[in-house]
């Protein structure tokens, strides 16, 4: 009975690394993405553990990465790390892994509208959001880390604005303890943040609800004293 | 009127668990009591919330209770302010007015 | 290990210049259609009679010259293992574990008992003891009068083990009992006290395939000898004392017999070998039916008998092994050894077609 | 080499290496230039090289102040080829070897290449393959490459020719074969895989078979040895189960031990067994379910409540006992929502029955799955329960939910020879801008007159779910239903309504709605419109036609009663609407209509479902002024939504022209008998995208209350499939209508095979 074949790829041992990274580039302007990783594969796999191989392995995150397949990004960036534990482009690979899960507005037409987007699931920002902390701790230096901090404090916003909402649904709603654990999130676990005073606002209405007067006075001593100008009532503006 | 489903929040504990709390106690022994104190208090981390309430349409079924524990610095129970009956002001349960 | 790869196909038979003829005496249809169930029903004889059983439940006792239905009785049950003539009775046993005692005379059924546990081989029998091996690794000796059960032993099998069992044989007072574990044991068949076991086959390897060790359908006594082959691979001449005489890595998976000087035995890819009784040294391999799935072979005057799976009977010299006869006696495969009947061989098929076949010379 | 004690390296020299680069190498030694080393540490080194996995056998030595490193590369991979393998697909395969590292550019290692098949031959056993042959080879392929094939000869599955059980009485052979999972092979198994050996589907068919016997008062029931043979040539599996039965046990009482939260009273009354039954372990496991959901639904989510029976063997008795074990009161930390990345959070926050901060209920989480699934836009919820690290008593929700497109696009342009060239589109978004909004718009224009309509529902208008509808439509067109005969009609029309939620299944909906519309009567206008026309309204010349303005409003009441499983393919529950509309008095049309929709699904059992659905309509003018019902008014029966088999709204009474004028009295109903779903993924409990259903339509359309008559009803009958296609809902039919007048056939309205798109919900 006939077996079925596994279609037999050229193995061309023929072209030099030189050539194959030349034909990778030359499809990425291209923007044959496809071909420009089936080339970056055969270089990996004619020079394993080698700088031009480990080269290779690189420019894999970044095409995956020109093709928008988030989570091929991360995969691609997490073997390398895996792979090469001492190589000097690891920052590289942690940075793309942020960036794999970074995303600026949500889709078009509610930026058109003016939605926010931190009030749609913040699954994504956290994936991000660790992923630089991890390169900023483990390279605070590398000239990854700058960037890296910035979209941090942008991230940081995102997932506070998010609690907040959700606070203020649970408030709503008159689910005081919810509101309050929301809030609090936002004052503990996400600082500094430009959503705290917003969230302290929540704060001492769920407390006040509860009959906790005490802390109410004490939150909203706080809220005067670190947020003067703060006006009360208001919904955190969206960056 | 509007139907409201029912809203509970916080630590539904039983009384004998509660009246075992004693001033001196320390946090271990108050957590294995009353378990995990369900509201927040970020700036005051020396107090446990455990209040109750349940939000009800059906009066027959509206609870509340009111339960806070202070430690000290050594970390030792220094204060309970029980309310068997809570103490909510006003109706909450609805923010803004009906539709 | 067993043996591991692809099945091979069946070896295609080659014309040979037969020595003799072979011509049917007499057959006999006894009902059931079983041919891939692989069952353990070989027909037995007290010198006069010949006693057959078929699956569909039909025991039938024959005379042994012309195949004339002395008797013949439907039992209602899947009958698989037997029969067995012993002490005026003869023993069936079905696939649900119950064993019949009908009488040999008349076949009106004496008893039947529920033995618990399924019955693919024929139980042995003396002196007013019946041993009977069952699927589930366990033999059990009962009272021939009523089959009240006295003492049962077992000795828990693999996770995959091979179809069948292996017939207890009765030498002295000790009953010689093949478990699916590879070990053959000699039992007191009195109060089933173990006199002595030796491990055969060994049920060792990684995956459950290489952890079959059955020991063979058929095994073969003398008076102070037992041979047993093990589906793993070995096969060990053992003194009634329990003491191994001599091994060889000769596997089966259907069996072996003796004559007064030789062994014969059908090896796991159906090659047929003729070793020395004293020391198992090898005298012939006849591979002409290599992968044909032969039964054990059966010594028939100066030939050696086996039927395969496309229901041919083939007859080779005791001496060379060469082929000298062949017949075929049915369209479907034949599972169990043939028995010698008087001066003529009986073969039963797996659907319960049962010929009984004589050689004449040909010149 | 000088055995001295240790030595400081100055340089380093490595042979042997071909492909792997130098740096690489050096980056993995624990030693560098200047290091002082000792025997000890060139072992750490070489260990350390080794762990790299990269090279066979690695010799340090010491060349004056040199360290010679001679190390033997392993060979990488350069291609592996799989052959043979069609039950297993070939990148599942690869997948598992790239587990085990062995993939292209990998180094090579023997001991894996053999555990990797030790492996494949397992799973291949696994599935009763017994017969199966794998035989790597390895081809050098030069400077240090191979080429790794790995060939697979599958061989055939072994088949199951036996399943027998041994120690039976009380039940045949065949009585417990049926139960099983496995089948001997035979002509029924020819398609399907059920005589095919493997050790799960054992596992579960034991497991079934001490179920069977416990559930029928066997409690002591035993499986003592279960036996799997296979035949000389590997083809073949035997399975025996030997068991002992035991007797039947009857219950000598029922209590319950343990912590009693919820007092015992409340919870007894679950428990199905009495004294005296006969034991069935089926039923206590039940009971002991719904004491375990009781203690749920006060917080103690992860209550455990055992049954054991405790045998009394001498006088074959049971005393059952439940061990209720509470456990710690379980608290909800946080509930995360994932799977959808345009809908807003609130959108499925407000459905959920489980708040944060408070005593997990798995009723109401319940409740939260089934009120997301009602969602439109919402194909299947899954609700895992995630321990919060570090805190013995709370959960965090993981709700994951998957999408369905969020609307119903429909263009359609056709040519009809009674409507010559028709444009038509209606874009339905049930998630607005991932709000939860509902935007209808609908426009269709033909020979015969336009028709544009825009609606939009907020359902979370007002706080706690009550809902806001507004709509307005404009129609200049020349007949109201296909089929009519022509009037010239324009009317323009808003309403507003809103929805409120009265309790968990049930909503009241009020509003108003308002309507101006013009007749001109034409050329073909039929004598019962001349007449409405006539009648009423202010009348007005056009075109040499005369015509009438009439300006109408309604208040809208009805009860909505929904407490089906599923906005599409529902399978369980019920939806009911009792609806009455009431023209506002003194203005040109005074009128009522009211009617009720009952929509019932009755499961038959669990693979078969009835569908019952079921429309009244009653209306009647009110006053002195209005003598007939409006046109827009009228009710119509026959099509794909009414009775199948007949042309849409061709049922009921026809004007002098023999067409279909509307009625003012309607009844309706639709029976579907749902076909058990073959394909349906039952694991995943995923509602298939279609399912095949036998029906049986009645209906029909009376002018006034008056001439009901039921010899009038139309029936019908036949097979029909419904399909949610991205598209929206496709329903095709092929009807065979049962009591065909002559009079139909000879206004040819027979239709027998249907198709409807269309997003009614």
């Amino acid at each position: 009975c006939g077996t079925t074949q596994e279609p037999r790829q050229p193995v061309d041992l023929g072209m030099s690394a030189e050539e194959l990274y030349e034909q990778a580039w030359r499809r990425i302007q291209g923007g044959n993405f496809d071909g420009a990783m089936q080339s970056l594969r055969r270089l990996e796999a004619r020079y394993p553990f080698s700088p031009e191989g480990q080269q290779a392995q690189l420019d894999q995150i970044f095409v995956t990465y020109l093709q928008r397949d988030r989570r091929g990004t991360a995969e691609q960036a997490n073997r390398f790390i895996r792979e090469n534990p001492r190589s000097e482009h690891l920052p590289y690979a942690y940075y793309m892994q942020g960036m794999a899960w970074f995303e600026t507005r949500g889709s078009f037409t509610r930026r058109v509208l003016g939605f926010d987007h931190a009030r749609l699931n913040i699954r994504n920002a956290e994936r991000s959001f660790d992923a630089f902390r991890e390169l900023v701790e483990r390279y605070p230096d590398s000239d990854y880390a700058d960037d890296a901090r910035l979209r941090m404090i942008y991230l940081r916003n995102t997932m506070a604005r998010h609690h907040w909402y959700v606070a203020r649904h649970y408030l709503d709603q008159g689910a005081y303890m919810a509101a309050a654990a929301r809030a609090t999130r936002v004052v503990e676990d996400l600082q500094p943040n430009a959503v705290t005073p917003y969230a302290l606002d929540i704060l001492i209405e769920a407390y006040a609800a509860v009959g906790e007067e005490t802390l109410a006075a004490d939150t909203r001593r706080v809220l005067d004293r670190s947020y003067p100008e703060h006006r009360r009532g208001q919904r955190p503006p969206a960056l | 009127c509007v139907y409201r489903q029912d809203i509970p929040q916080g630590n539904l504990l039983d009384d004998e668990d509660i009246e075992q709390v004693e001033v001196g106690m320390t946090q271990s022994q108050v957590r294995f009591l009353l378990g995990s104190p369900m509201m927040d208090a970020p700036f005051h981390a020396d107090r446990w919330l455990y209040h109750y309430y349940l939000d009800s349409q059906r009066e027959h079924r509206n609870r509340n209770r009111f339960l806070s524990i202070q430690f000290d610095e050594q970390g030792r129970v220094s204060h309970i302010d029980f309310d068997p009956n809570g103490r909510r002001n006003g109706d909450s349960g609805r923010r803004n007015s009906d539709g | 290990c067993a043996q591991k790869g692809a099945i091979e196909e069946p070896r295609e038979l080659e014309s040979f210049d037969a020595r003799y003829d072979v011509n049917t005496v007499w057959t006999h249809r006894a009902r059931g259609r079983a041919e891939r169930l692989f069952l353990g029903l070989r027909p037995d004889t007290d010198g006069e009679r010949v006693y057959v059983a078929g699956h569909g439940g039909r025991v039938a006792a024959l005379s042994a010259d012309r195949g004339r239905t002395v008797w013949s009785v439907d039992l209602d049950a899947e009958l698989a293992g037997g029969p067995r003539f012993g002490e005026r009775l003869v023993f069936v046993g079905s696939l649900d574990g119950r064993l019949f005692a009908l009488d040999a005379e008349d076949g009106r059924e004496r008893w039947s008992t529920q033995v618990g546990g399924e019955i693919l081989a024929a139980p042995a029998v003396s002196r007013g003891y019946v041993i009977v091996k069952t699927a589930d690794g366990r033999v059990r000796g009962l009272a021939i009068d009523d089959g009240a059960e006295l003492w049962s032993r077992s000795e828990d099998p693999p996770a995959l083990k091979m179809r069948g069992n292996a017939e207890p044989i009765i030498r002295g007072n000790r009953v010689l009992v093949g478990f699916e574990n590879g070990r053959v044991r000699a039992i007191s068949f009195r109060d089933g006290q173990s006199l002595w076991g030796d491990s055969v086959g060994v049920a060792a390897g990684r995956t459950e395939l290489d952890q079959i060790a059955d020991i063979a359908p058929l095994m073969a006594a003398s008076e102070d000898m037992v041979y047993a082959a093990s589906a793993d691979g070995r096969l060990a001449a053992i003194s009634m004392t329990g003491s191994r005489r001599w091994d060889r890595d000769i596997g089966s998976l259907a069996g072996l017999s003796i004559d007064e000087s030789m062994l014969y035995l059908s090896d796991r890819n159906s090659e047929i070998h003729g070793l020395g009784l004293a020391g198992g040294a090898s005298v012939w391999i006849q591979d002409a039916l290599r992968a044909r799935q032969v039964t054990a072979p059966v010594v028939y005057r100066d030939t050696v008998v086996v039927g395969d799976l496309d229901g041919y009977v083939h007859f080779l010299d005791v001496e060379t092994g060469e082929l000298v006869a062949r017949t075929r006696v049915s369209r479907k495969r034949i599972n169990v050894a043939p028995v010698i009947v008087g001066d003529s061989i009986v073969v039963q098929d797996g659907n319960g077609r049962v010929r009984a076949l004589q050689l004449r010379d040909r010149n | 080499q000088e055995g001295s004690a240790d030595f400081v390296v100055e340089d380093f020299r490595l042979e042997g290496l071909q492909r792997i680069a130098e740096e690489t190498v050096l980056s993995y030694l624990p030693i560098s230039v200047g290091d002082r080393v000792d025997q000890q540490r060139i072992r750490a080194g070489v260990r350390e090289l080794y762990q790299t996995g990269f090279f066979d056998n690695i010799a340090m030595e010491r060349d004056g102040g040199v360290l010679v490193v001679r190390v033997e590369e392993r060979p990488t991979i350069a291609r592996i080829t799989l052959e043979g393998n069609r039950q297993i697909e070939s990148d599942m395969l690869r997948q598992s070897m790239r587990e085990q590292g062995i993939a292209e550019g990998r180094v090579l290692n023997e001991q894996v290449v053999s555990l990797l098949e030790q492996e494949l031959y397992r799973t291949y056993y696994a599935q009763g393959r017994y017969g199966v042959d794998i035989i790597p080879s390895i081809r050098e392929v030069g400077n240090n490459q191979v080429d790794l094939t790995i060939e697979i000869k599958e061989g055939r599955v072994a088949k199951i020719r036996q399943i027998n059980v041994v120690g039976n009485q009380a039940f045949d052979d065949d009585q417990l074969r049926k139960q099983l999972e496995l089948r001997r092979a035979g002509w029924r198994t020819i398609f399907s895989s059920r005589d095919q050996y493997s050790r799960e589907k054992l596992g579960g068919d034991l497991e079934t078979l001490r179920s069977y016997y416990m559930d029928r008062g066997y409690a002591d029931f035993g499986i003592q040895s279960v036996q799997v043979a296979i035949g000389p040539d590997r083809r073949d599996v035997f399975l025996t189960v030997n068991v002992d039965e035991g007797d039947v046990y009857t219950v000598r009482d029922v209590n319950m031990v343990g912590e009693f939260p919820v007092p015992e009273e409340q919870l007894s009354p679950f428990i199905q067994t009495q004294p005296g039954d006969t034991f069935s372990l089926a039923r206590a496991n039940r009971s002991a379910e719904h004491i375990k959901q009781r203690l749920g639904a006060s917080g103690y989510a992860h209550a455990e409540v055992t049954p054991v029976p405790d045998l009394h063997r001498d006088d074959k008795e049971v005393s059952l006992i439940f061990y209720v074990e509470p456990g710690e009161r379980i608290y909800v930390r946080e509930i995360r929502f994932s799977g959808s990345e345009s809908t807003e959070d609130q959108v499925y926050r407000r459905e959920m029955r489980q708040f944060e901060k408070a005593p997990l209920s798995n009723v109401s989480v319940n409740r939260s799955r089934l009120r997301m699934q009602r969602l439109p836009f919402v194909e299947f919820v899954d609700i895992q329960e995630v321990p919060v690290p570090g805190s013995s008593d709370e959960v965090d929700l993981e709700v994951n939910v998957r999408e369905r497109n969020f609307g119903q696009f429909q263009v359609g342009v056709g040519y009809g020879g009674f409507t010559g060239l028709s444009l038509n589109a209606s874009v339905q978004n049930n998630n607005l801008f991932g709000l939860g909004h509902r935007a209808d718009i609908d426009i269709q224009s033909n020979a015969l007159g336009d028709f544009y309509s825009v609606s939009h529902t907020d359902p979370y208008a007002g706080s706690h779910g009550v809902s806001r509808t507004v709509g307005g439509f404009y129609s200049k067109q020349d007949i109201f239903a296909r089929g009519q005969s022509p009037v010239s009609t324009t009317s323009t029309g808003m309403n507003l309504r809103y929805g409120i939620p009265v309790s968990e299944f049930d909503s009241i909906r009020y509003g108003a709605s308002v309507r101006r519309s013009e007749f001109l009567l034409q050329q073909g206008t039929s004598q019962e419109f001349r007449e409405f026309i006539e009648n009423h309204g202010e009348s007005f010349e056009r075109g040499g036609f005369t015509g009438s303005r009439m300006d109408s409003a309604e208040i809208n009441l009805s009860w909505v009663r929904d407490t089906r499983n599923r906005a599409f393919m529902a399978d369980r529950g019920q939806r009911r609407v009792i609806g009455l509309d009431v023209a506002v008095p003194n203005l040109d049309l005074e009128y009522y209509q009211a009617r009720i929709n009952q929509e019932s699904y009755l499961r038959l059992s669990d693979e078969w479902t009835l569908r019952l659905d079921g429309e009244l309509v009653y209306s009647d003018v009110y006053g002195d002024n209005t003598l007939e019902l409006p046109p827009f008014k009228q009710v119509f029966a026959g099509g794909p939504t009414s009775v199948r088999g007949y042309q849409a709204a061709r049922l009921g009474p026809t004007d002098e022209f023999g067409r279909p004028y509307g009625g003012t009295t309607k009844f309706n109903m639709q029976n579907e008998l749902l076909l058990p779903n073959l394909f349906a993924d039952d694991e995943t409990q995923q509602p298939a995208q279609y399912r095949f259903f036998l029906f049986f339509d009645a209906g029909y359309v009376w002018e006034d209350i008056d001439d009901v008559d039921a010899s009038d009803l139309r029936y019908s009958t036949g097979i029909g499939a419904t399909w949610i296609t991205p598209m929206g809902i496709l329903r095709f039919s092929y009807a065979r209508p049962i009591n065909v007048r002559d009079e139909d056939r000879e206004r040819n309205i027979i239709d027998r095979f249907q198709i409807d798109l269309g997003g009614s919900f």
